[in-house]
């Protein structure tokens, strides 16, 4: 494959679990992203998938800046970019761009969509061809809506229709680089694969990469190119698409994968359910050795006591002493 | 508002509404005890319940009717007949020989404390020896100071002796045991006098002429509880609360002929911190039959009681009285300050008496223009000094072209002062009470004083807290608002003691004018004039100088209402106090 | 495939818009803005108002009090000369002393409301935004002035405070009062808009438009105008519609304890602590201007209200 | 529990914290207003510079301020005494202060005016309580119907009416111009004194003081149980077809009742630092009128513990209502 885009190297983010008061001290921290490694080319999509609070989103504004990464290294397009300040950023900016996971929270309800999405704009002081409400209108038919819907307010949308308003925002810029934040988990299921479509048009045109995060492994397979599972802030698995949904490697993917609905009833009959017992630990009191030890049914004492690497195994990259 | 006492046993009752409540009080049977008399006030608590620190003429009269027996006392009788003085704890009104510079008093047998012990003359010396002890015993009247044959320190002016608490080696008890003497029985109390005083035992009627128990003073602090000697004790004093009276058991009727058989009520409260409105206001309706107002009726209140004349509407006939009071009222000018008399006289002309008197009350409630501090139920004491009604120039509206003529001349005369005066930003200013009827008051005062040109403002004062700001040097203003009554019916209870740096109230400060030195000379020797009739002319005399030099500008010879619950009898104006008969009340069955 | 979008009807309306028509549709809403809105011109345009109707604050009728100081007849002397009747004692015109009272009532009102907002938001902007140690230090200082018994310090401090600006001589008199009113008006007001502001923030900073506009390369200072400012309006303008008539209310009752302006200024407060005086011998003196300050204070709580429900959309399910 | 006593150890520093700086600004700012402490302990017109100074001396005002301070601070927990030897006045902890002016331990006049106080904030608390929530309840059940009209008239008009003007009114129409209540027009009577005469005396100043905050209340009630009950496991209820009784009664009112309980207990806890208007209209010797006559006098010692006392019991009013929601909501302590 070609050149990578994005190179994020044991990335780590940690939130202090504070009190409130001047007496307070840190009482704990959150690893939300505790040592993440990925590779995103250009022009490819990397599903990232895993259970709620396993850190993927964090680890989406992460890479994104959004968040000052505690430790490790963000490289994009070779340019090491972890220390970079805001202003250092500003330039970048246009380069990357994220889409948010709820269309009501994401867009300023005191905004026009016109202001909305020409901000961009705006903010780097770029003049587009045409007039920036040429431009924007512009857009707005791009992502299949009308441009007379340029002066009307979030609230006369319905929730598709503002995450299309999002993606037309994300892509105004034309940037290289898109974090999907679950696009989509917040619409019906009617409405999911209309936007997941209208996703894979751009990126096609474009030729743009993106991070699709979701918890949803039946969305991703679809869009990604490769898929990575992460739980609790680590990597478990990273693999091309195919393999991993036709040979997953890791217990915790296999979990993962058996909880996607089939839609032949009788296949769905037959398949072996493996359902995970125990809480998700707390992202503040992380297991030693393997962090999916607690939960995993073929551990063994390395297991408790070991942190297993990623490892080449087949196509994949797995991080499990007892790789299927 | 007032400080100062008064007395006045001269032609009062031509002038006084007050006979009215006199036909029932001759009479009075011992029928009409028990019950409970409430008083109401807006005061917080009583300013003092010490005796050597009460002044006042209305707390003399309370006090003096429930708590605190004296040497002599004024007859409690309506009319000139009240300001008589008669024997109280002494068998008489007392022995003058040594050409009045030498009193004595015999005290009755059988007279105790409220711990049933004898009021012997030590007790009675004691109780003048907390007078001398000025930084503890405050505010109170200190005719012993001043009387006693006592040297004074020459460099301050200040007595040798301390009072009882001082612990300076150095302080001249000897002197005042030499003063004050008791006999070997402990009942013939003598006071040598450093000058002749012809009416001494009106002296001995304050309070602070009477008796403390040496061991139960408590200094400071006597003031929250002090024995009693009266045909009623304290039974508990909160301030913000009240005071309750009880009969005092220890009490000898027949040692006190003039309270004997007048001590009606089984109980007496007195509820503090009442909303002046709401005081007024339960009397009018008659809500509490029992109670009695402390304070005057509001302004407001007035037409509900009394018709345009001033006399009483027939539905609160017998429980209401508009008299004159004892006192004189004017704005005490401070001399040191406002140092040109063109512009003292400007305001004087300039000032607006009608509007003023009319949003008092009206002058059938508030008083007459005064010409001066005498009032002329003084009589003796009391004669025209050209002011005011008498005087062509003066206009009740007042007159602004004489004022504005005065303030000319002013600003060739002072013209310091008239930079000043007439300085928007500066101004003369006038300490007042801080009162509703006072803060429209400065409206008028602002109003008229800028049509003359001068710049007023004004300075109100917390009421409670009026006198102590006014009576400090460094912190009186240019004009204050004041108030006196005679001591005694002679005016040398009025003149040196408002216009001499030694006086009791020197509120115009005027000791640094031209005019003073001559005033002074003449003031001193007048004191000790033994004939009665010239020292009158002299006083009268010396009230037109302080006039024509505006020591103060003259306001009104007041008067007063009082109100009280229909079920109140035995009430009368006691005349030498200004206030009502309090001993005298009783529950009517 | 069909989708529900294609359903979704094109209305067209701000959010402004939007809460106009809800204002509008608020029964008392348009009467209480009426009111409100002819309250303060008849306060700007008082000068017109008094020689219109031929009154004057300053000027005493002796004419129509009689020699008691007191109003004839039942009415306070109301008449064509007096609209409101004149104030016993003195003989001012009631009706222009109101105004002139109102003129200062409102100015104290509406500046304290002005720096309480403007410290409110301030505070509760850069601490609910940045977070962190300022938020620290902005939370511990409100909590601290919270804890003080706000009625008593006001009443506690005024004389020497008063004293104080007066030495230092670049403020006299009634200013002097008038100044002192507002600052500690505001000194005590802005922490309860602060806490508001706080937690409206907090929470709007959350949102993902905040997020996306920092995705955008936007400056702190551009979010916050652009993104947050906007958001915390509502709370805002709730705020003003009820601290003022709070402050008006402020007025009179210090007034009444005799903490404030002096005459010959009135205040409404001033004028109603001394009608109360007449509580019994001239209650249509006494009513008039109680009267006038609980509708004043009813009026502006009444649009609060409707703006409150008008703004806020959750109010109104 | 390891976390919330943690919690409840912080908010307590927390507390003392702020409790210092309140009482250490206090006694700043009263110590920077332009008045001679000393010289206002004896008499209304004192001028003698002998006792001026002793008494300077037996306050500690001739001490440096950090050691006046310090000394203030002592005394709360040990007990103070003032001058030395037989002369001295002793206060015993906590002690306030002392006051020349009317000679007693600021302690002692707190809590004889303490009782008067409680009276007036527990009475009127019941009364607004009842009145407040009730309403609030009604207008919010039947929105836009006539209660929610009536309600919102009776708020509004109490909101609008300064205490002082209902309270004069209140004893002017209703107690003396009718005469047919058996209320008094003010004072006060002590419970053990005549306990049917302080109920009586209470009456008015309670309806006074609940009249302005009921209004308040329903406002606040009416707005909260609107606004949960848009929130969505209400909404889930309902769908449940529990009917809107239950559904106000288990649901609404639990989770309307936190907020409730806050403001009522920092309003209560205000209160008991004096409700001065009520206090001064019906003349109750309470921590208002303590407070007030102490600023009219200026009576420093008493000015400054009474603020203090009434800060501290605003701040550990706080602390309490933090630690017990701290109790009931473990997500509070985090």
């Amino acid at each position: 494959m070609n050149e990578p885009l994005l190179q994020v190297t044991d990335l780590q983010k940690f939130f202090p679990v504070a009190g409130a008061g001047i007496f307070s001290r840190e009482r704990g921290t959150n690893k939300a992203v505790n040592g993440l490694s990925f590779t995103l080319h250009k022009g490819e999509t990397l599903g990232l998938v895993g259970e709620s609070g396993c850190g993927k989103s964090t680890a989406g504004r992460t890479v994104l800046k959004l968040y000052d990464p505690t430790a490790g290294s963000i490289k994009f397009e070779g340019e090491e970019i972890s220390g970079y300040s805001n202003a250092q950023m500003k330039p970048l900016r246009t380069k990357m761009q994220m889409i948010f996971q709820d269309p009501q929270s994401s867009l300023n309800p005191r905004q026009s969509v016109g202001a909305i999405i020409g901000a961009s704009y705006e903010v780097h002081k770029i003049n587009p061809e045409g007039g920036v409400k040429r431009a924007v209108q512009g857009l707005l038919e791009r992502v299949g809506l009308n441009a007379e819907h340029y002066d009307r307010y979030p609230h006369e949308f319905s929730g598709g229709q503002r995450q299309r308003i999002g993606i037309a925002r994300a892509i105004a810029l034309n940037p290289k680089f898109i974090v999907c934040d679950e696009p989509v988990s917040a619409l019906d299921v009617s409405i999911q694969a209309q936007v997941v479509n209208l996703l894979t048009d751009i990126r096609d045109e474009f030729g743009m990469a993106y991070l699709f995060i979701a918890h949803d492994l039946s969305v991703v397979q679809h869009i990604s190119d490769r898929v990575g599972v992460m739980y609790l802030g680590k990597m478990m698995e990273i693999a091309p698409t195919e393999s991993i949904y036709s040979t997953p490697h890791h217990p915790y993917t296999k979990a993962l994968l058996s909880a996607v609905p089939i839609p032949d009833p009788q296949l769905e009959r037959k398949r072996e359910q493996i359902v995970l017992t125990g809480e998700l630990p707390s992202p503040m009191k992380p297991p030693t050795g393997c962090v999916f030890s607690t939960r995993c049914w073929k551990a063994q004492a390395k297991c408790f006591e070991v942190e297993p690497l990623l490892q080449k195994v087949g196509q994949a990259e797995v991080a499990c002493h007892f790789p299927e | 508002m007032l400080k100062g006492k008064k007395s006045l046993k001269v032609a009062l009752a031509t002038l006084s509404a007050a006979a009215l409540a006199g036909g029932l009080l001759t009479g009075c049977a011992p029928a009409n005890s028990g019950g409970t008399i409430t008083y109401l006030t807006q005061s917080e608590a009583w300013t003092h319940a010490d005796p050597q620190r009460n002044y006042t003429g209305m707390h003399i009269a309370w006090f003096g009717s429930y708590l605190q027996r004296t040497l002599t006392a004024y007859d409690r009788k309506p009319g000139a007949e009240g300001s008589a003085v008669v024997p109280d704890l002494a068998t008489d009104t007392g022995k003058a020989t040594n050409g009045n510079k030498t009193w004595q008093f015999t005290l009755r047998d059988g007279s105790t404390f409220e711990d049933g012990s004898a009021i012997t003359c030590e007790d009675v010396k004691y109780g003048v020896s907390r007078t001398f002890a000025t930084d503890v015993i405050t505010d109170g009247p200190t005719y012993a100071i001043g009387m006693l044959d006592i040297p004074t320190d020459p460099a301050t002016g200040a007595s040798t002796y301390k009072g009882p608490y001082s612990t300076d080696a150095a302080n001249d008890t000897a002197s005042f045991d030499k003063a004050i003497t008791c006999s070997a029985d402990h009942k013939t109390i003598t006071f040598n006098l450093k000058r002749a005083v012809g009416d001494f035992n009106y002296t001995v009627t304050y309070l602070s002429f009477s008796p403390v128990p040496k061991a139960k003073d408590t200094g400071d602090q006597y003031d929250l509880a002090p024995v009693s000697t009266g045909p009623y004790k304290i039974k508990s004093y909160k301030t913000n609360d009240s005071m309750v009276l009880v009969r005092n058991d220890k009490w000898n009727k027949s040692s006190d002929p003039l309270r004997a058989d007048r001590a009606f009520p089984d109980k007496v409260v007195v509820k503090f911190g009442q909303a002046a409105e709401v005081i007024d206001q339960i009397l009018l309706s008659d809500k509490d039959k029992t109670a009695v107002s402390l304070d005057s009726l509001l302004p407001t209140n007035l037409s509900a009681v009394f018709d345009d004349k001033g006399e009483v509407l027939a539905k609160y006939k017998g429980r209401a009285i508009n008299v004159y009071d004892p006192y004189v009222r004017y704005a005490a000018v401070n001399v040191k300050k406002v140092n040109c008399l063109p512009v003292r006289q400007a305001i004087y002309y300039g000032k607006n008496f009608q509007s003023l008197i009319t949003l008092a009350g009206g002058q059938a409630f508030n008083g007459d223009p005064a010409d001066g501090v005498i009032k002329p139920l003084m009589g003796l004491d009391y004669a025209k000094t050209g002011l005011g009604t008498n005087d062509k120039d003066w206009k009740p509206e007042g007159n602004v072209e004489k004022a504005k003529a005065l303030m000319a001349q002013a600003a060739t005369e002072c013209p310091e002062l008239y930079a000043r005066a007439t300085d928007p930003k500066r101004g003369l200013v006038y300490d007042i009470a801080d009162t509703e009827t006072n803060k429209k008051a400065s409206a008028i005062w602002i109003e008229s004083m800028t049509a003359i040109g001068i710049t007023m403002k004004f300075n109100f004062i917390e009421a409670g807290k009026y006198y102590s700001v006014v009576l400090d040097a460094t912190k009186q203003g240019d004009l204050s608002a004041g108030g006196w009554a005679p001591d005694w019916a002679n005016a040398s209870t009025v003149i040196p003691e408002l216009f001499t740096a030694e006086g009791g109230f020197p509120m115009s400060q005027n000791w640094d004018d031209a005019a003073y030195a001559e005033f002074k000379k003449r003031s001193d020797a007048n004191l000790t004039q033994p004939d009665r009739v010239k020292q009158g002319k002299e006083w009268a005399a010396l009230n037109k100088y302080a006039m024509d030099q505006m020591w103060v500008i003259p306001g009104t010879f007041s008067k007063t209402q009082e109100i009280w619950g229909s079920k109140i009898g035995g009430a009368f104006f006691w005349e030498p106090q200004g206030a009502l008969s309090f001993g005298d009340l009783f529950i009517q069955k | 495939m069909f989708s529900k979008e294609a359903e979704q009807k094109v209305t067209g309306h701000s959010p402004r818009e939007l809460a106009w028509r809800r204002f509008k549709s608020n029964k008392v809403a348009i009467p209480s803005l009426v009111v409100a809105l002819l309250v303060i011109l008849a306060v700007i345009l008082a000068p017109l108002i008094y020689s219109l109707l031929g009154i004057d604050p300053a000027a005493r009728d002796e004419g129509a009090l009689d020699n008691r100081g007191e109003v004839p007849g039942d009415w306070n002397g109301i008449s064509a000369k007096h609209p409101l009747g004149v104030v016993p004692g003195i003989g001012y015109d009631l009706l222009a002393r109101m105004l002139f009272g109102a003129r200062v009532s409102f100015l104290i009102a509406l500046a304290s409301t002005a720096i309480t907002v403007f410290l409110g938001l301030l505070m509760g902007i850069v601490g609910g935004y940045f977070r962190g140690r300022v938020d620290g230090v902005i939370g511990r200082f409100t909590d601290f002035l919270l804890a003080f018994p706000t009625f008593f310090m006001i009443i506690a401090l005024s004389a020497p405070t008063i004293e104080r600006m007066e030495k230092s001589g670049l403020i006299q008199g009634n200013e002097a009062r008038i100044l002192y009113l507002i600052i500690i008006f505001a000194i005590f007001g802005w922490p309860y808009l602060s806490r508001i502001i706080r937690s409206q923030v907090i929470s709007i900073r959350e949102r993902d438009f905040v997020l996306s506009a920092r995705a955008l390369g936007a400056s702190n200072f551009r979010i916050l105008v652009k993104e947050v400012l906007p958001n915390v309006w509502t709370p805002v303008i709730i705020y003003v519609s009820l601290s003022l008539p709070g402050y008006l209310s402020a007025e009179a009752v210090f007034s009444y304890l005799g903490i404030g302006v002096q005459p010959p200024m009135p205040t409404l407060g001033t004028i109603i602590a001394d009608s109360t005086k007449y509580m019994m011998n001239n209650s249509v003196y006494f009513f008039i201007p109680s009267l006038a300050l609980i509708l004043l204070v009813l009026t502006f709580n009444l649009l609060g209200d409707a703006l409150r429900d008008a703004l806020d959309p959750k109010s109104e399910n | 529990m390891n976390g919330l006593l943690a919690y409840i150890s912080r908010r307590l520093g927390l507390t003392l914290l702020i409790l210092l700086a309140v009482s250490f600004t206090v006694y700043l700012i009263f110590a920077l207003l332009p008045y001679d402490p000393a010289s206002l302990t004896c008499g209304k017109s004192c001028n003698d510079p002998g006792i001026i100074e002793a008494n300077r001396h037996r306050l500690g005002y001739d001490k440096p301020f950090f050691e006046q301070y310090w000394i203030f601070i002592v005394g709360l927990f040990a007990g103070r005494d003032f001058g030395e030897g037989a002369a001295a006045l002793h206060c015993a902890a906590p002690s306030f202060g002392y006051s020349f002016q009317q000679h007693a331990c600021v302690t002692d006049l707190i809590f004889d005016a303490l009782p008067v106080t409680l009276s007036l904030a527990i009475g009127s608390l019941i009364l607004w309580l009842i009145v407040g929530v009730g309403l609030g309840i009604v207008a919010a059940r039947f929105r836009g119907k006539i209660w929610d009209t009536l309600s919102t008239a009776f708020v509004l008009v109490g909101t609008s009416l300064p205490t002082f003007l209902t309270g004069l009114m209140l004893i002017v129409f209703l107690v003396i111009k009718l005469d047919w209540s058996p209320f008094p027009a003010g004072g006060y009577t002590a419970p053990d004194e005549d306990i049917v005469g302080w109920f009586l005396s209470m009456v008015l100043p309670w309806v006074t003081l609940a009249f302005a905050y009921a209004a308040i209340y329903t406002r606040f009630v009416r707005s909260q149980i609107i606004e949960i009950s848009t929130e969505d496991y209400i909404r889930t209820a309902r769908a449940k077809g529990l009917s809107d009784g239950i559904i106000l009664g288990k649901h609404t009112m639990r989770a309307a009742l936190a907020p409730i309980v806050t403001m009522a207990g920092l309003d209560f806890a205000g209160l008991l630092g004096g409700a001065i208007l009520t206090e001064a209209v019906f003349n109750l010797p309470g921590m208002g009128r303590l407070s007030l006559n102490a600023v009219v006098d200026i009576d420093l010692p008493v000015i400054v513990g009474t603020t203090i006392f009434a800060a501290a019991i605003v701040v550990i009013m706080n602390a309490i209502l933090d630690i017990v929601y701290a109790f009931i909501d473990p997500r509070v302590r985090v």
